[in-house]
């Protein structure tokens, strides 16, 4: 989905709270009850085998923006494993609210059931240096496709060895998804930001069903920016 | 109505955790111990100690370093760094003239056995939000200062694959011992923010 | 600026809390401090002249994402007025702490100036019926251009008898700006959220500066969803 | 540090707002009377009855209603309804089959002095960002269930253009007089989310 936790290259943020080796990061914690959100989910998803990573992704991305903004990162694990294991029926609403004393505000119903991988359009696996397409698509339901990428052209630089399940599926508690290997595509910073942007690039890990094979023969335009007239 | 429903929550983070905790223990869904062994291996066992030892390994070993190269999981897992989300290690070699830097745009996805768990500001919507866009401009702001020849590659961990970067070997560490190199390395080093200085050795080793 | 603001067809957002004609809309306002939003700008903006309206929207654009969907509406104006009149130096950040009593958290400061409108590529003004297509531009200042239409082609509807400044010049306070029509672009929805969308469509008053015409010739692609390949 | 510095802001709305004022006020910025006469003007000058009067006009003499919708701004300065937000006013005409619809989806832009000033709902994350997208779906769910055969089509109010709706009108209203036809009109129907409907005539009355 389109949603508010999709912040890649979006503007207005200010300077990122932090200077370089200035953190022994120990403790690990801050607060007492933020071990809580990894230890929890882990035993939800992981011991209880109640969802997988990909649906607590959703929970979280299903989550009101108000309520996103302003919850803790920590507090947004706990929210979405609360609201997954309420929509799984192991635990209710009430049981929240009444352990909490007051309202325990969940993440919004999904109002989908996700979907397939699409039908394998290719008729091979992507190599190592194609170039390569992200399918301009606008998938309503869990999808792990940046929105900065949709509908732009990169260069494989590596296919995983491994796949696995195809998270528009599989974000939906749908365990028939199917297997996919990952793509690092890499994308340079003037075409995914336009001729201003700085040298450099961004390299995104994307399934291979949303990636497209570029026909060589229907390409007659610039391949470096071949989306861009203006 | 002028606000929604959640615009002021009546209870807190620390409040909606342990509610949850309440319910999931009073269910029998908890078993006995384990939060807090799992909560030890959070904050002791995923250290960036060890994907500092990984990186000097590769700077000393140059049989090592090809297979880091080649197969990151199968590296790590020669120091026993495996496990969850360190199921597939790619790690990305740094040259004089390429920094990659490490980001989850998405959400916070991060190699946990090699770098340890993600710190705040690598969760913080800032980051997340202008590492893909302005790379070089946020290293700059966090300290790292490139030269205008160094192009930034930025890594969006938007998958399964779990990154480390691999930094150049600073010059004039000949005479250092794999632990003495292992203690330049530290996590800003391996997501990529910075890269590694000789004189953080001494406050990098009090790290730990 | 590709802001949190710029929400349209964001997903994940849930029901509108409204039923048609169930409401009487009186009293206009519901808290005895909201009229101050409005009135307060009116005084900044309209009789001090201490900016104009693009300028306010872009102070509240700038608010932090926490900030943004944390304040209610009124407040949001309350904040962007506030920056104003702290960055054009009428009022101090001090004073409204010391007003306050705490903190007067204000919108993050812009890190540009702006820019002028676009010079003029096309040769002649856009007519009605003609096709046009929106730049596909990043502009790190202020804007009009929601994020869905950029590099889209719409038909033209309606011109604008009357000419305004480009927002993105006057939007930081450069009363040079130059003055230009608006054009009602009709966009299809298939062509703004892909095939799967219901028939419809959206017209977004856009900026003369923000579109360019259609060189027919160099248009060999199929006209409607032109920048789909997928 | 855990969140940003303006996660929880230790003031209120109301406060800050009150702030701004005596702020402004000790400044000699805000004159005499001025924000009480510009409050009556928001709260009772500006009224969505002016719009129905401006439709209701349209319904019954046929050059008012080609003025309208070749010049609104004209056509609604005949009835004094001009000024801030005023100043370029663009009639909407509904078909049959074709429902329009308002929205600004970038901040709040209405037609104040002939709509009033907009609804909370209308100025909710949720209606700018759901309706440019499934227009249909959202009228549904605030009440109006539209044949599949009537097309919404949305206005995205992104820069000076101000718009009213001017809807079909009803059936079996032959024999009403403009007054009575004005009160079918609500601040609903002149934003687009609904069709005018006989049977509310009693109780948009109430509404003044």
């Amino acid at each position: 989905m389109d949603g508010i936790h999709d912040l890649g290259g979006v503007q207005g943020f200010g300077k990122v709270a932090h200077t370089i080796n200035s953190d022994s990061y120990k403790p690990v914690f801050h607060e007492d009850w933020e071990h809580l959100g990894y230890s929890l989910t882990v035993v939800a998803g992981g011991l209880l085998g109640a969802y997988a990573t990909d649906e607590l992704r959703h929970a979280i991305e299903r989550m009101s923006a108000r309520q996103y903004f302003s919850a803790p990162y920590f507090d947004r694990i706990i929210v979405g494993t609360a609201t997954l294991l309420v929509e799984k029926g192991l635990i209710t609403q009430e049981e929240l609210d009444e352990a909490l004393g007051s309202h325990f505000q969940l993440a919004v119903p999904s109002n989908n059931g996700g979907r397939p991988a699409p039908a394998n359009a290719n008729s091979a696996p992507f190599e190592i240096g194609e170039q390569v397409e992200v399918r301009d698509e606008h998938v309503e339901g869990h999808i792990r496709v940046p929105g900065y990428c949709r509908g732009k052209r990169g260069i494989v630089l590596h296919r995983t060895t491994v796949s696995w399940p195809f998270p528009d599926t599989i974000g939906h508690g749908d365990k028939n998804a199917e297997h996919q290997p990952t793509y690092h595509v890499e994308f340079r910073a003037k075409e995914l930001w336009g001729q201003g942007a700085r040298d450099g690039s961004v390299v995104i890990d994307l399934f291979e069903g949303y990636l497209t094979r570029i026909d060589a023969e229907a390409d007659q335009s610039d391949t470096q920016t071949p989306l861009t007239r203006a | 109505m002028t606000q929604s429903p959640d615009y002021t929550p009546a209870n807190t983070p620390s409040a909606r955790a342990n509610a949850l905790l309440k319910v999931m223990t009073d269910k029998g869904f908890v078993p006995e111990g384990f939060i807090q062994a799992f909560t030890q291996k959070m904050e002791v066992e995923w250290d960036p100690a060890n994907g500092a030892r990984v990186v000097a390994r590769a700077w000393v070993d140059p049989e090592f370093r090809e297979l880091l190269l080649r197969d990151g999981t199968a590296a790590c897992e020669q120091f026993g760094y495996t496990g969850m989300q360190g199921e597939y290690i790619v790690a990305l070699e740094n040259t004089p003239t390429l920094q990659n830097v490490i980001v989850c745009s998405l959400c916070s996805c991060t190699a946990w056995p090699v770098l340890g768990l993600p710190p705040e500001w690598y969760k913080s919507f800032e980051f997340r939000a202008r590492l893909v866009r302005e790379g070089a401009t946020v290293l700059r702001e966090l300290g790292e200062d490139l030269d205008d020849d160094i192009v930034v590659k930025v890594w969006d961990t938007t998958a399964e694959s779990r990154y480390m970067v691999l930094p150049v070997r600073p010059e004039g560490t000949d005479h250092m011992s794999e632990e003495e190199l292992a203690a330049l390395v530290t996590k800003d080093v391996l997501i990529g923010i910075a890269r590694p200085r000789l004189t953080e050795l001494a406050s990098a080793s009090q790290e730990g």
